[in-house]
């Protein structure tokens, strides 16, 4: 009975919110969470720095990118359905042209469009002059 | 009275079976019989696909055995890697991942006793568990941008050194975390159900606990006070004071026990880690540890070749895991693949005492006595 | 002097070769005799049997047992070399309870049979699957499919029709 | 920075900048909005042609999309962040979601979390078939979606979609609780504009 | 004025429209009609209260479990998501409605009816106010737990009936707990009976009211606390709830002894549940916590004052009850016997010697 007790003290401080016991929920669509830097979401590639050699292709532990033809030059094209975000193609990249993005929001109806084409990832960068 | 015998099976998917694991019971009434457990519904076969990729490939697949304690495995195979192939790891990066290991430990511990209560019936635990997990999985996704499939821990260093900011938020996580475990002794330690129900609950005794190859809290729980972090130490584990944490009863309150014991171990490894963290690179700087020449992409300060090829050989590593002993055997053929990649895992070698330690018990003892094998069966089947 | 040298001391005639498995000492052990072997290891303090592995060699099968033992802290790896085509070893589930699962892991993925195992039966793949996957020799192209037959059983068929959703 | 002989610039994304999807409700509108009626409401009349014929439809709509019942089968890696999803700092509850049944016949919602295999895809497909019309397939995860890194595995299945029908595919490995509740969003959506017949499970 | 029938007569005498309509039935000599109508309004009162109240404290569980683990609970659906019971009920009407291919079909859907009546049977003597009863019956506590212990067989029909291992171990639990259970229960509250020497609510209400030395209220638990903690302990499991839900025990028997139900019958199950919940704090109200007694205020009607009471009363049992379900573990079925066989049983037979014993001996 005195151990219940002690547990029901416990509980009755987390309803009331005694010390250091507050809700913590984060509402998600009206609020986030904050994103580390270093998160590893949906992929971006950069438009002019990309030269298509297919590295990344290479080194996807299970091939989820494809090197394909956007225009007149060759990007890549990530199947993020397939991808396991482990972040090695940012990391092997030689032209530092891979990148991830803080976007999580991926979530789709079908399976085919869950493969992200050149024209989804490409992102143009701001030059500074 | 004769009565006939009841065959239930529980599982692959029964609420607390973590997952995908089924017992075939033969039950008298609500008394097991015989407990036969069928495991192989989460193969998935990692070895197999360990063969096929090269050395840098698997990586990501080890965070995938362990789910909830990803550092460890990927801290093992790199282990292993380095073992095989001589390199030397700066002591910075040491210290990071001994760092984030232990605070694996932690969360691992939380998820235990968290689904072990929910599984007795008290769901508050593992939401108070998990809230504090969030925290802690805040910190690994500053340091390595994903939540539990870290892919963090290279050969020959770490990926990339702590961020900004990491160390003040650590130190709050560790003052919060005291507050909070005293919170859940409160909660469960005395509680008189609680006690009723996983007193004299699957006890194992200390020789049969080593004759089944049981390890981790699940062995020091039976009072064998064998610790790998103690026996080999490994990484800088030789420089920090801890002791390893053991209970003599047996039963599950012990391996319960030895699980909250261990998390106050944890803590008091993480201070002296951040006290004593020296400033330096992150990444060695040996025969596999530079960079090519092709360049390094400006956030990522540490590199591991694309091509590897360690010299042939083969290799055992063993870590203590937060759920007992983790092992890698390597064997390599001085390709760029790894010829045979062999995990010896905690759950599935801890499971083997089960169904011994169940019989004769009930359907509600085999779910105490199970939660606190402390498994994840990703482990189990790989 | 170490593990490996002790046991050659010990049984002259079943350990063919010693050596050192990266850091820790290796004893090959002539495979009629590896429950003796293992019998003296246990006896000279090994109480753990850390991972029992099968490696698949194109021309030999390599059976490979990792002891520990808690006393002395001291490493020892057996190794027993087999046959490729009829891989058959004794089952050291008379000596260390835990080498149960592990030698019927090791006869599911690898295909070694362990003679003296009370219940050698598959333990990851389901009964009924075909070939051993790590051998290197297995077919990764045919998919086999698994249906739910009486009692919660599973059986294996190359037809998965009755599984697979027409589209 | 130069590099290789490359000029690279050390740009980097800003996670931390991205907006939330929806700003808090505030007026009474905009909260009645929120629990989805006027959408659905909308949704059906422009189906329909009109609001009267179909206000059967609309009710359940409103209340299906209000109430769903997950059911409690966590596989893989993805299970873990499912309970993650259900615990404090997201908490699936604001959606009256964290009823998980244990027994597929009181569940309307299953989540395929983690990586099927050849082995258990049966067992999968037949809690599936277990839960009672209408019922919803929330597919998490590269495992269950495709395969994913088990993709060349001789023992997984090649996407949970090869079994049964999925309604809404989450990609990440895991991904995080915030993407689940994107996905379980994206699925309120779709049960908005869901016909007469699909309510029924008559359109699968 | 003694119960609600006599109420509904004196608000429309008061209205000055009962003899009117009493004209209306009066020549044709159908003054029953009017008497079935009356009754059938009052019913169909108690009814709406009971659905009104189970979907409340549906949305209030989930709410304080909520609180518990400091996270907010249903908030889309309504205002602090007030509207989700309701989206509930209405979605489960919605949802196929299953039946085992090897069940027993008739007693599988006939068992939720009966788990559901006797939930709201209970009620009928249940003082909810000053002359707020439907019947005051003469045997009202007898009638009480005579009802209660109908629900295992509802119980034990649909375990059977769903043909299914699972269910049938929670059926089997279920009722073994249940019988075991309603013993203390009973013998717990015939103390209270040796003191007022009447089974009828009404008269169990009334003898509590009024104070001792003008702080304390005269109220069954601070003379019998030892049969009010027999009570609540029993009471909690009769209601099955965690730490004692073994009809259901999740993490055991899947969903226990409903496994098989979907849509409406399960809806059924839920209902009775919660019906049950609030009927079983009412009643330890009731005998213990003094029913609806309390502080008269002046100007307000004492039906109102009386009712406010009751319900501030039970809703803080239903809270405790709420709080427990997050705090504690659940027990084991041959553990909880134990204890309800070898503890409570003679603990409340000893109470109820030493109780007549004092009352004999006029100490009390």
């Amino acid at each position: 009975m005195p151990g219940i007790i002690k547990g029901l003290i416990v509980t009755l401080k987390h309803v009331l919110q005694i010390g250091d016991r507050p809700t913590v929920t984060v509402q998600y669509p009206y609020e986030r969470m904050k994103l580390a830097p270093r998160f590893r979401g949906l992929h971006a590639v950069d438009e002019d720095a990309c030269i298509g050699c297919g590295i990344c292709d290479t080194n996807c532990p299970n091939s989820s990118i494809k090197i394909v033809k956007h225009g007149t030059r060759w990007y890549p094209e990530v199947n993020i359905g397939m991808c396991m975000f482990c972040g090695y193609c940012v990391d092997v990249c030689p032209m530092n042209a891979m990148k991830m993005t803080g976007n999580y929001e991926l979530a789709d109806y079908t399976r085919e469009s869950l493969v992200y084409g050149p024209d989804k990832l490409l992102f143009k960068r701001e030059v500074k002059q | 009275m004769q009565t006939d015998e009841l065959l239930i099976n529980m599982g692959p998917v029964h609420p607390s079976t973590h997952g995908v694991l089924r017992f075939k019971l033969r039950m008298d009434g609500e008394i097991i019989k015989d407990c036969q457990l069928v495991l192989g519904y989460l193969h998935r076969g990692t070895e197999k696909l360990g063969e096929m990729k090269t050395y840098q490939q698997v990586l990501p697949y080890t965070d995938r055995l362990d789910y909830i304690s990803a550092f460890p495995n990927n801290y093992c195979y790199v282990k292993a890697i380095e073992e095989l192939a001589g390199i030397e790891v700066p002591l910075r990066a040491e210290y990071i991942r001994v760092l984030v290991m232990e605070l694996n430990r932690i969360v691992n511990h939380i998820v235990s006793i968290g689904s072990l209560l929910m599984d007795l019936g008290a769901a508050t635990m593992i939401m108070w568990g998990f809230r504090e997990r969030e925290k802690a999985l805040q910190l690994f996704e500053m340091l390595c941008g994903a939540r539990m499939t870290f892919n963090y821990i290279k050969p020959g260093g770490v990926r990339e050194d702590l961020p900004e900011g990491f160390i003040p938020k650590l130190n709050e996580f560790l003052e919060e975390m005291e507050m909070r475990i005293k919170d859940y002794e409160q909660l469960i330690n005395s509680n008189e159900i609680f006690l009723m129900r996983m007193n004299g609950i699957g006890v194992i005794s200390a020789k049969d606990a080593i004759n089944h190859g049981l390890t981790g809290p699940t062995l020091r729980g039976s009072g064998v006070n064998h610790d790998l972090r103690k026996l080999e130490p490994y990484s800088i584990y030789h420089d920090l004071d801890f002791k390893a944490c053991s209970r003599p009863e047996g039963d599950s309150y012990a391996r319960y026990m030895v699980r909250i014991d261990e998390m106050w171990e944890s803590l008091h490894i993480l201070r002296q880690v951040v006290d004593t963290m020296p400033e330096a690179k992150v990444i060695s700087t040996s025969k596999y540890g530079v960079a090519p020449m092709t360049g390094v992409p400006s956030t990522v300060s540490t590199y591991f070749p694309r091509i590897f090829t360690p010299p042939a050989g083969e290799v055992y590593t063993r870590i203590e895991a937060p759920k007992g002993e983790l092992g890698f055997y390597i064997a390599s053929d001085g390709s760029t693949k790894p010829y045979r990649v062999k995990i010896r895992s905690p759950s599935f070698c801890n499971l083997t005492a089960l169904s011994g330690m169940v019989k004769g018990l009930k359907i509600p003892d085999l779910i105490a006595a199970f939660g606190t094998m402390d498994i994840v069966l990703g482990d189990v089947d790989r | 002097m170490n593990a490996a040298e002790e046991l050659k001391k010990a049984l002259p005639d079943a350990v063919t070769k010693i050596g050192m498995q990266c850091n820790k000492p290796e004893a090959t052990v002539k495979k009629e005799d590896l429950l003796d072997a293992a019998a003296k290891a246990q006896e000279l303090g090994f109480d753990q049997l850390s991972v029992i592995t099968g490696v698949d060699y194109e021309d030999r099968v390599e059976v490979i047992y990792n002891l520990f033992s808690y006393e002395n802290k001291h490493n020892l790896v057996l190794k027993v070399i087999l046959d490729h085509d009829n891989p058959e070893v004794d089952s050291l589930t008379t000596l260390w309870k835990g080498a149960d699962w592990l030698e019927r892991e090791t006869y599911d993925l690898v295909g070694i049979k362990f003679t003296g195992h009370p219940n050698l039966t598959r333990i990851l793949l389901p009964e009924g699957w075909n070939g051993h996957p790590l051998r290197k020799d297995y077919d990764m192209e045919t998919e086999q499919f698994v249906t739910i037959g009486e009692d919660g059983d599973d059986v294996v068929s190359t037809d998965g029709s009755n599984l697979l959703r027409r589209k | 920075m130069e590099k290789g002989g490359f000029r690279v610039d050390s740009v980097t994304i800003d996670t931390t900048k991205i907006k939330p999807v929806r700003k808090t409700p505030e007026t009474a509108i905009e909260k009645l909005e929120d629990t989805g009626l006027i959408s659905t409401l909308l949704a059906a009349r422009e189906r329909e042609g009109s609001i009267l014929f179909s206000t059967i439809d609309q009710v359940f709509n409103w209340a299906r999309l209000s109430s769903l019942w997950p059911v409690t089968s966590g596989l893989a890696c993805c299970a873990i962040e499912m309970m993650g999803v259900a615990m404090a700092h997201h908490d699936i509850a604001r959606f009256g979601m964290e009823i998980f049944r244990a027994s597929p016949r009181q569940a309307d919602l299953m989540f395929v979390a983690g990586t099927v295999t050849k082995r258990m895809a049966p067992r999968v497909k037949q809690l599936y078939e277990m839960m009672p019309d209408p019922k919803w397939v929330i597919s998490v995860g590269s495992c269950a979606n495709t395969g994913g890194p088990y993709h060349d595995s001789y023992s997984v299945l090649k996407g949970v979609d090869n079994i049964i029908p999925v309604d809404v595919y989450i990609p990440g490995c895991p991904p995080r609780p915030e993407a689940w509740l994107y996905g379980i969003i994206q699925l309120r959506e779709k049960i908005k504009n869901e016909g007469y017949g699909a309510t029924w499970g008559l359109d699968k | 004025m003694t119960n609600a029938y006599e109420l509904i007569i004196n608000i429309l005498t008061a209205l000055g429209v009962y003899d009117m309509i009493l004209d209306m039935f009066k020549p044709s000599g159908t003054e029953f009609v009017l008497k079935l109508i009356i009754v059938v309004i009052e019913l169909a009162v108690l009814f709406a209260f009971v659905l009104v109240t189970v979907m409340f404290l549906t949305w209030m569980e989930r709410k304080v479990v909520a609180m518990v683990q400091s996270r907010y609970g249903p908030m889309v659906t309504g205002p602090r998501g007030l509207l989700q019971p309701v989206m509930d009920g209405v979605k489960l009407i919605g949802k196929e409605d299953i039946v085992p291919a090897k069940a027993d079909k008739f007693v599988f859907n006939l068992a939720p009816y009966l788990a559901f009546v006797p939930a709201l049977l209970v009620f009928i003597p249940l003082p909810f106010g000053e002359s707020l009863i439907i019947s005051d019956l003469r045997v009202g506590l007898l009638y009480i737990i005579a009802i209660s212990a109908l629900t295992p067989i509802s119980i034990l029909l649909a375990g059977w009936a769903s043909n299914n291992k699972y269910t049938l171990m929670g059926a089997m639990r279920a009722v073994a707990q249940d019988i075991s259970y309603t013993i203390p229960l009973a013998l717990a509250a015939i103390t209270v009976v040796m003191f007022t020497g009447s089974l009828s609510t009404v008269d169990i209400v009334s003898a509590q009211s009024g104070t001792w030395f003008g702080i304390i209220p005269k109220w069954f638990i601070f003379i019998q606390p030892l049969g009010f903690l027999l009570f609540l302990i029993a009471s909690i499991a009769e209601m099955g709830r965690i730490p004692f839900d073994f009809q259901e025990s999740e993490s055991e028997l899947v969903a226990g002894f409903f496994t098989e139900y979907s849509g409406m019958k399960f809806a059924m199950y839920f209902l009775a549940e919660y019906a049950h919940l609030f009927a079983v704090s009412g009643i330890l109200v009731t005998i213990f916590l003094g029913g609806w007694n309390g502080p008269v205020l002046p100007g307000i009607p004492v039906v109102i004052t009386s009712l406010v009471y009751f319900l501030l009363k039970t809703y803080a049992v239903v809270f405790f009850a709420m709080w427990l379900r997050d705090t504690v573990p659940r027990m084991r079925i041959d553990q909880l016997l134990n204890i309800g066989w070898k503890i409570m049983i003679p603990l409340a037979l000893l109470n109820l010697l030493v109780t007549g014993f004092l009352i004999t001996a006029g100490v009390i």
